[in-house]
């Protein structure tokens, strides 16, 4: 099979597997995840085989693998669609066959496949463990069997799997499209997704929320790129990638707005729906609150799919926002515009996160945090670190995401063993000492860990998060560097927080003394992309790195470089943010450990012992869903309410349906009594009776004897048939 | 000549059966003058060295159409009582009308050239399989055929439906 | 040594007879049977044509009457089905197989 | 030229035409002499044929039941046949007032004409047989429908309701039957490629109750009932409608009755060799024609025994059971061994076409044994339910729960305030 229809059967495994589940294998759970798994195998094998073939090939950037159809006549062109790769396709088609795959192995213990059905699950609430008669563990009880609750499978298993299929098809579509109606078409149905996974428990009133939140915040976003595709469809004429940059001119031209080029304006545009998708702020809200799905989405949505298609989306874009820039001058509008909301919510959310106490909510705001380092990224023009990084977190925040789940699933075990439904299996107050209890789980947490944290040398978080503080300092931007700094101790600081109340210590209650490690297939992804996790910084170590730069060749900043070149940034020289990584990493680390090592039970957070009231505004977000809730979500339904119900829709329209239909009413009595009955109905009825007199004269003819009307028939076909041998036979 | 003898009998008494079909008083008499007047165009089928066909007049039209009939007429009274007037009251004009249309087509066929004309060469003896193969043969009568097999089974369909009674209380 | 007028001849009244039959008898069933010596008169008329003409020749399809023959036969034997069942359809509801008498739709 | 001890009957053909050819006479005539005078060396031989068979239906039977038969006239009583039909010849010829008198007449006689007609077309040997005809098998099931019209003559022309009645479920149940027949005799002409019974007699390399058992058992059965008699005795049902069609007829009139039944019954078993057993095929059958006459003789006798002993052993059907049989069993599985048998012979006639002729004839049994199997396991759900050993399959959905969300959820750290 060649790559170009190889390149079209990626995204169709996962759909085929979807409309599989969905329209046939849906009773059968061991059929449904089978075929998911399938699917995203056979994904999986594929990119891979792309992604060799992508690398070993010349000069990818200018050749990119393609093939194209025409799909819609629009006038005079021709609406093509198509598939491509190119070294940034490539490299984001390796992150996501990997942790897609790795993340559907992992959803099937985690749905707990094989388990027995709950008593009182119930699709669309979480399993709530099932009652199982058998022997009771341990000897005291001797040889008794006794009642004893067990994890119960997920109620709705097969439909998980269904979404999570077309989630992957549709990032699939997304990466390899080459052009920007397939991926917006790919960004739009995993809108979809996101929000029936988000809302896959929907008998929870929170999950409700969620998923209609996020729904209609990333929908913000979308309008907006909406209006950015549409009007790079009317510049250029084109929504092809290739075709898109050759009109250089076009878009270079004013647009008349803020006195933005067109190249700006739509890189803004596009960039608000970057915003929207890779929740950066003011649109970051809903991702937090995604978390109320099930963690093997939130792995989904923070690692693999959805936050990346947003950085994925800017990188793509990249040429437009920098067009007319070149390394060393003053940055355009819309680069500055990035590196400031990018900068603003690195260290926005990074601060969010120190209070918060759920596990998997703390990695939400890392996610945020660190998507904010990689947009900033852009902003400073450092294309090939964003990618870099891009690559790097989607390995280690879905390793630190499934961790978390399997942390999660160990502790609800622990729950459903000792019976204490109070204790929340997700607070991390509520663990402590669980390095023992789950060591796989621990190590490949750790590893996850100190990767986001950028511990130095050895893991990949490092050398992504380093590129990028490097590439800011270097490009003179001391600003973002310094507040990217401060970022990284943070967070720094905050995984070390997770990691010691969770992992480190005593164990806080019963549930987490009973906690116990999960099944190898639930471990398995987790080793795989701990391995990741280390192993990707060596891909791409700078060149003129002290000591290690040149030991191993900068891979990865050669062969995604040759997407920008032209604007490559200048190589730096300066140690400065190499030892500031260093220090505010292992400051960060330190800290961490040394203010949370002995929590006790019951105490509350040191931080809000220390500093009470920005705990307090930390802890609820800095009010910002208060605030959005009073300044636009209330006005909204006052106005539904109030303006659009009562004087509109009742006042207004109601009462202007009711005029007309009483004049109506009036009118057509009128024509009734005057007009209808005696000349309509008159007229009617003389028809009518006229009919029936010619009818009664007429029904004489109408003998009914089928066998006379054959008769005369007969003799009727001789005395033609007669006439007609006579005419032929004996006229001349 | 004996075949002329031959044919002559056969044909007279099929046309004298066939006659006392449509004028038997008993209706049963009528169907098996009538499986007789079948018989003789089976026979007459058999001098045309149709054998196939000859046996397939016996086969659908005794073995099955005139057995239906009989049962139709068995079904169709109460008693075996086959007094009343059996022909409609114009039933002379029928007659006429019958009359003059043989009339007119044997004097409207007697003035054409091939009436008198004697039998060509005999049938091949492998026209049977090569009527077979012609049946199904996409490019012959491949669908005619298949159409009068669903001709067939819509009749077997309706038939049945029609024939069958309701059950009391459907309507 | 048989010419083919004998044939003509013999189909012709057979067809007339039929038809007789048809026009005069008042009892569906016979009419049916009328019906079907008619039909008998065509197959007779087909397969003495064929015979005459096209059994032997190699110039025309020998075959081609005989499918005519065929479907003949079987448009036959569902008119024999279907008609049947409709006259007992008939005569359960309403007692009768006279064709004069089935004449609700008279005026 | 054919020598006597090996052709009788050839031999005296040839004698015979000469004879007459020698006399001056035309060809034609000299033909026509021989078909009526061997027509009715046929007719006369199969009659009276008949005596044999009724002894030894008489004899078995009586064995069966533990009785000793006929045992007085003549040694083992064979000659009580003979008796019997000295008094049948000696009756009284009663017609019955109020009955039609021609329709009930020619009803015996159309019922045994119907029978002796089928002899017409079965080969006896290489050379013994009436007409080789090319519709040969058409013509068999052709005739039984004239068998169909003296029954039904019969029960009108008696004016009797019992024999109405009983021609009644006679002419259903023929009806009936002749389907899956008609459509099982299909296979042999399938698989020879001819309506000839000639034809199919001599491409029996393998006999077809191999390549095709499961034909053979729906001919057998099928041919019982068309036979009418027990398990398929419900026309004559004497505890239900007296005798049947026959109830009003004595005498002689009774006797052609009798003697076409069991005329019949072993004309079906020549059959049944003829088409599935390989008919006169022998060691040897072709060097000496009249051993074939021999060995078609023991196989009939074999198939002929085989039915007395259904017949002995078997009770009589419901009509319904008769008619689910029919209906419910027979026909589908007919249906499918015939498209089944269609598809694996064509199928596999590539295949076939490269092997030795010897190779050929065991791979295409094997073949064709496979799918016989193959259809009959695969319809034995089918019979299941139609024999009500099974209830019928019930597809339902069953309802599912939905969410409740009044349901109080897992305490989780709250979601949107």
């Amino acid at each position: 099979m060649n790559i170009e229809s190889l390149m079209w059967l990626i995204p169709a495994f996962p759909l085929a597997a979807f409309f599989l589940i969905i329209l046939f294998t849906n009773r059968s759970n061991f059929i449904s995840h089978t075929l998911a798994l399938l699917g995203a195998g056979l994904s999986w094998l594929a990119s891979m085989y792309i992604f060799i073939q992508a690398v070993r090939a010349g000069d990818l950037a200018k050749l990119p693998f393609g093939s194209s159809l025409a799909w819609l006549p629009t006038g005079s062109t021709t609406l093509k669609i198509g598939v491509q790769v190119d070294p940034l396709t490539a490299i984001t088609l390796f992150f996501v066959a990997w942790t897609v795959l790795m993340i559907f192995i992992y959803s099937v213990p985690y749905h707990n496949y094989g388990a027995p059905k709950g008593e009182e699950d119930r699709p669309g609430l979480p399993p709530q463990g099932a009652t199982v008669r058998e022997r009771t563990h341990g000897k005291k009880s001797g040889a008794g069997r006794s009642l004893h609750v067990v994890p119960s499978v997920e109620p709705l298993y097969a439909r998980f799997f269904a979404l999570i299929s077309l989630f992957a098809f549709a990032m699939f579509t997304l990466v390899l499209s080459d052009n920007l109606l397939i991926l917006y078409v790919g960004w739009e149905i995993m809108g979809f997704c996101s929000y029936m996974l988000i809302g896959f428990w929907y008998g929870k009133p929170s999950a409700r929320d969620a998923m209609v939140k996020a729904f209609m915040t990333t929908r913000l976003g979308d309008v907006f790129m909406l209006l950015g595709v549409v009007a790079l469809y009317s510049v250029t004429g084109s929504m092809n990638y290739s075709a898109i940059f050759q009109h250089t001119q076009a878009l270079a031209a004013s647009s008349g707005i803020l006195g933005l080029s067109w190249a700006g304006l739509i890189a803004i545009l596009l960039f608000i729906g970057v915003i929207g998708k890779s929740a950066q702020f003011p649109l970051h809200v809903w991702l937090p609150d995604a978390m109320e799905g099930p963690t093997p989405v939130s792995a989904m949505i923070h690692a693999a799919t959805m936050v990346s298609a947003g950085i994925y989306l800017g990188l793509r874009f990249f040429p437009l926002a920098t067009m007319g820039w070149a390394p060393g001058q003053a940055q355009t509008i819309p680069m500055t515009t990035m590196a400031i909301i990018g900068t603003f919510t690195a260290l926005f959310s990074a601060t969010m996160a120190l209070a918060q106490n759920d596990i998997k909510r703390v990695l939400a705001y890392s996610t945020i945090s660190q998507l904010g380092f990689m947009v900033a990224a852009l902003g400073v023009g450092a294309y090939v670190a964003a990618a870099f990084h891009l690559v790097t977190h989607a390995f280690f925040k879905a390793l630190l995401f499934l961790s978390s789940g399997s942390v999660i699933h160990g502790v609800e075990h622990g729950v459903l063993h000792t019976g204490d439904h109070d204790v929340d299996a997700q607070n991390m107050f509520n663990m402590g000492g669980l390095r023992t209890k789950m060591p796989v789980t621990f190590w490949t947490f750790l590893i996850g860990g100190l990767s986001l944290a950028g511990f130095p040398l050895i893991t990949s978080g490092f050398w992504s998060k380093d590129n990028i503080l490097a590439d800011a300092f270097n490009g003179g931007h001391y600003v973002v560097f310094g507040v990217l700094a401060v970022t990284a101790f943070l967070t720094a600081f905050y995984t070390m927080r997770q990691i010691t109340l969770t992992f480190l210590g005593e164990a806080r209650t019963r549930s987490a003394e009973h906690a116990s490690e999960n099944s190898w297939v639930m471990l398995f992804p987790l080793v795989v992309l701990a391995v990741f996790a280390v192993s990707l910084g060596w891909v791409g170590i700078p060149a003129d790195f002290p000591v290690l730069g040149g030991l191993v060749p900068n891979w990865f900043g050669t062969y995604v470089g040759t997407m920008v070149s032209g604007v490559e940034l200048p190589a730096g020289h300066s140690p400065t943010p190499l030892l500031t990584s260093l220090v505010v990493s292992l400051g960060g680390l330190y800290l961490g450990w040394r203010v949370y090592r002995d929590v006790r039970v019951g105490q509350p957070d040191p931080v809000q012992k220390a500093i009470p009231s920005v705990y307090k505004l930390l802890k609820n977000k800095y009010y910002i869903d208060e605030f959005y809730n009073l300044a636009f979500v209330r006005p909204a339904k006052w106005f539904a309410e109030t303006v659009s119900y009562k004087w509109i829709d009742r006042g207004l329209i109601d009462g202007f349906l009711h005029f007309i239909a009483r004049g109506a009413w009036v009118v057509g009595t009128v024509l009734r009594v005057g007009f209808d009955v005696p000349v309509v109905n008159g007229t009617g009825d003389a028809v009518s009776a006229g009919t029936r007199g010619l009818g009664g004269i007429m029904r004489r003819w109408q003998i009914g004897r089928i066998q006379q009307y054959m008769i005369l028939t007969i003799l009727a076909v001789v005395v033609v048939g007669g006439i007609y041998y006579a005419f032929v036979f004996f006229v001349p | 000549m004996i075949l002329q003898i031959f044919f002559l009998i056969v044909a007279l008494v099929t046309l004298v059966s066939a006659f006392l079909v449509v004028t038997a008083r008993g209706l049963m008499h009528s169907a098996l003058w009538l499986v007789l007047a079948l018989f003789g165009v089976a026979v007459l089928f058999a001098f045309l060295e149709a054998s196939f066909f000859a046996v397939v007049q016996v086969l659908v039209y005794i073995g099955a159409i005139a057995i239906l009939i009989i049962f139709a007429v068995m079904l169709t009274r109460r008693t075996k009582d086959d007094s009343g007037a059996r022909l409609i009251k114009g039933w002379w004009v029928a007659m006429l009308a019958s009359l003059a249309l043989f009339a007119g087509l044997v004097v409207a066929m007697s003035t054409w050239p091939g009436f008198q004309i004697g039998p060509g060469a005999g049938p091949d003896p492998a026209i049977l399989p090569q009527f077979g193969m012609d049946l199904v043969d996409p490019n012959k009568y491949a669908i005619p055929f298949e159409v009068a097999s669903i001709l067939l089974l819509a009749a077997l369909v309706g038939a049945i439906y029609i024939a069958a009674g309701r059950k009391e209380g459907k309507g | 040594m048989i010419p083919l007028a004998w044939y003509l001849v013999f189909s012709i009244a057979l067809f007339c007879i039929g038809l007789f039959g048809v026009l005069s008898r008042k009892n569906a069933v016979v009419i049916l049977m009328g019906i079907e010596l008619m039909l008998n008169a065509v197959n007779i008329n087909l397969i003495a044509f064929w015979r005459y003409f096209f059994a032997g020749s190699s110039q025309q399809e020998p075959t081609r009457a005989l499918a005519f023959v065929a479907i003949v036969f079987v448009a036959a034997a569902a008119e024999a089905a279907v008609g049947l069942a409709l006259i007992i359809s008939a005569y359960r509801r309403r007692e009768t197989v006279v064709a004069e008498d089935m004449n609700l739709l008279k005026g | 030229m054919p020598v006597f001890p090996s052709d009788p009957y050839g031999f005296l053909t040839q004698w015979f035409n000469n004879l007459l050819l020698h006399q001056g006479l035309p060809e034609t005539t000299v033909r026509l002499i021989s078909f009526a005078v061997g027509s009715l060396i046929l007719v006369l031989g199969s009659l009276l044929f008949c005596l044999l068979l009724i002894w030894a239906e008489r004899k078995i039977g009586g064995r069966v039941q533990d009785r000793l038969g006929p045992n007085r006239v003549g040694p083992y009583g064979i000659v009580q046949a003979v008796a019997d039909m000295m008094k049948i010849f000696t009756k009284e010829f009663v017609t019955p007032a109020g009955v039609d008198k021609v329709v009930y007449n020619l009803a015996p006689v159309l019922s045994v004409a119907a029978v002796i007609m089928i002899w017409a077309v079965i080969p006896f040997t290489i050379t013994f047989f009436g007409t080789d005809l090319n519709v040969g098998v058409l013509y068999i099931v052709a005739v039984g429908g004239l068998a169909e019209m003296g029954i039904v003559m019969a029960g009108w022309g008696s004016n009797n309701k019992f024999a109405l009645l009983g021609a009644f479920r006679a002419v259903a149940q023929l009806i009936s039957y002749e389907v899956p027949m008609v459509v099982a005799l299909l296979l042999p002409v399938m698989l020879s490629g001819s309506m000839k019974l000639s034809e199919i007699v001599r491409s029996q390399d393998v006999w077809y109750i191999i390549t095709a058992p499961v034909a053979a058992a729906i001919f057998f059965i099928t041919s019982l009932a068309e036979n009418g008699r027990a398990p398929f005795d419900l026309m004559e049902a004497e505890s239900e409608i007296v005798a049947g069609f026959n109830v009003e007829y004595s005498g002689l009139k009774f006797g052609f009755f009798f003697v076409g039944d069991f005329l019949h019954a072993f004309t079906i078993a020549l059959l049944f060799s003829v088409l599935f057993l390989g008919g006169w095929r022998g060691p040897a059958a072709d060097q000496i024609p009249i051993l074939g006459f021999f060995y078609l003789g023991i196989k009939t006798a074999i198939v002929y025994f085989f039915g007395l002993l259904v017949r002995f052993s078997l009770p009589r059907f419901r009509i319904d059971q008769m008619m689910n049989l029919n209906w419910k069993m027979l026909t589908p599985l007919s249906l499918g061994i015939l498209i089944a048998t269609a598809l694996v012979d064509k199928g596999s006639a590539n295949l076939l076409s490269s092997m030795a002729p010897t190779a050929r004839l065991i791979v295409r049994s094997i073949i064709l044994v496979l799918a016989n199997v193959l259809v009959v396991w695969s319809f034995s759900d089918i019979f299941d339910v139609a024999l009500g050993k099974r209830p019928r399959p019930v597809v339902a959905l069953e309802p599912r729960p939905v969410a409740r969300p009044e349901q109080p959820p897992t305490p989780t750290e709250g979601g949107t305030p």
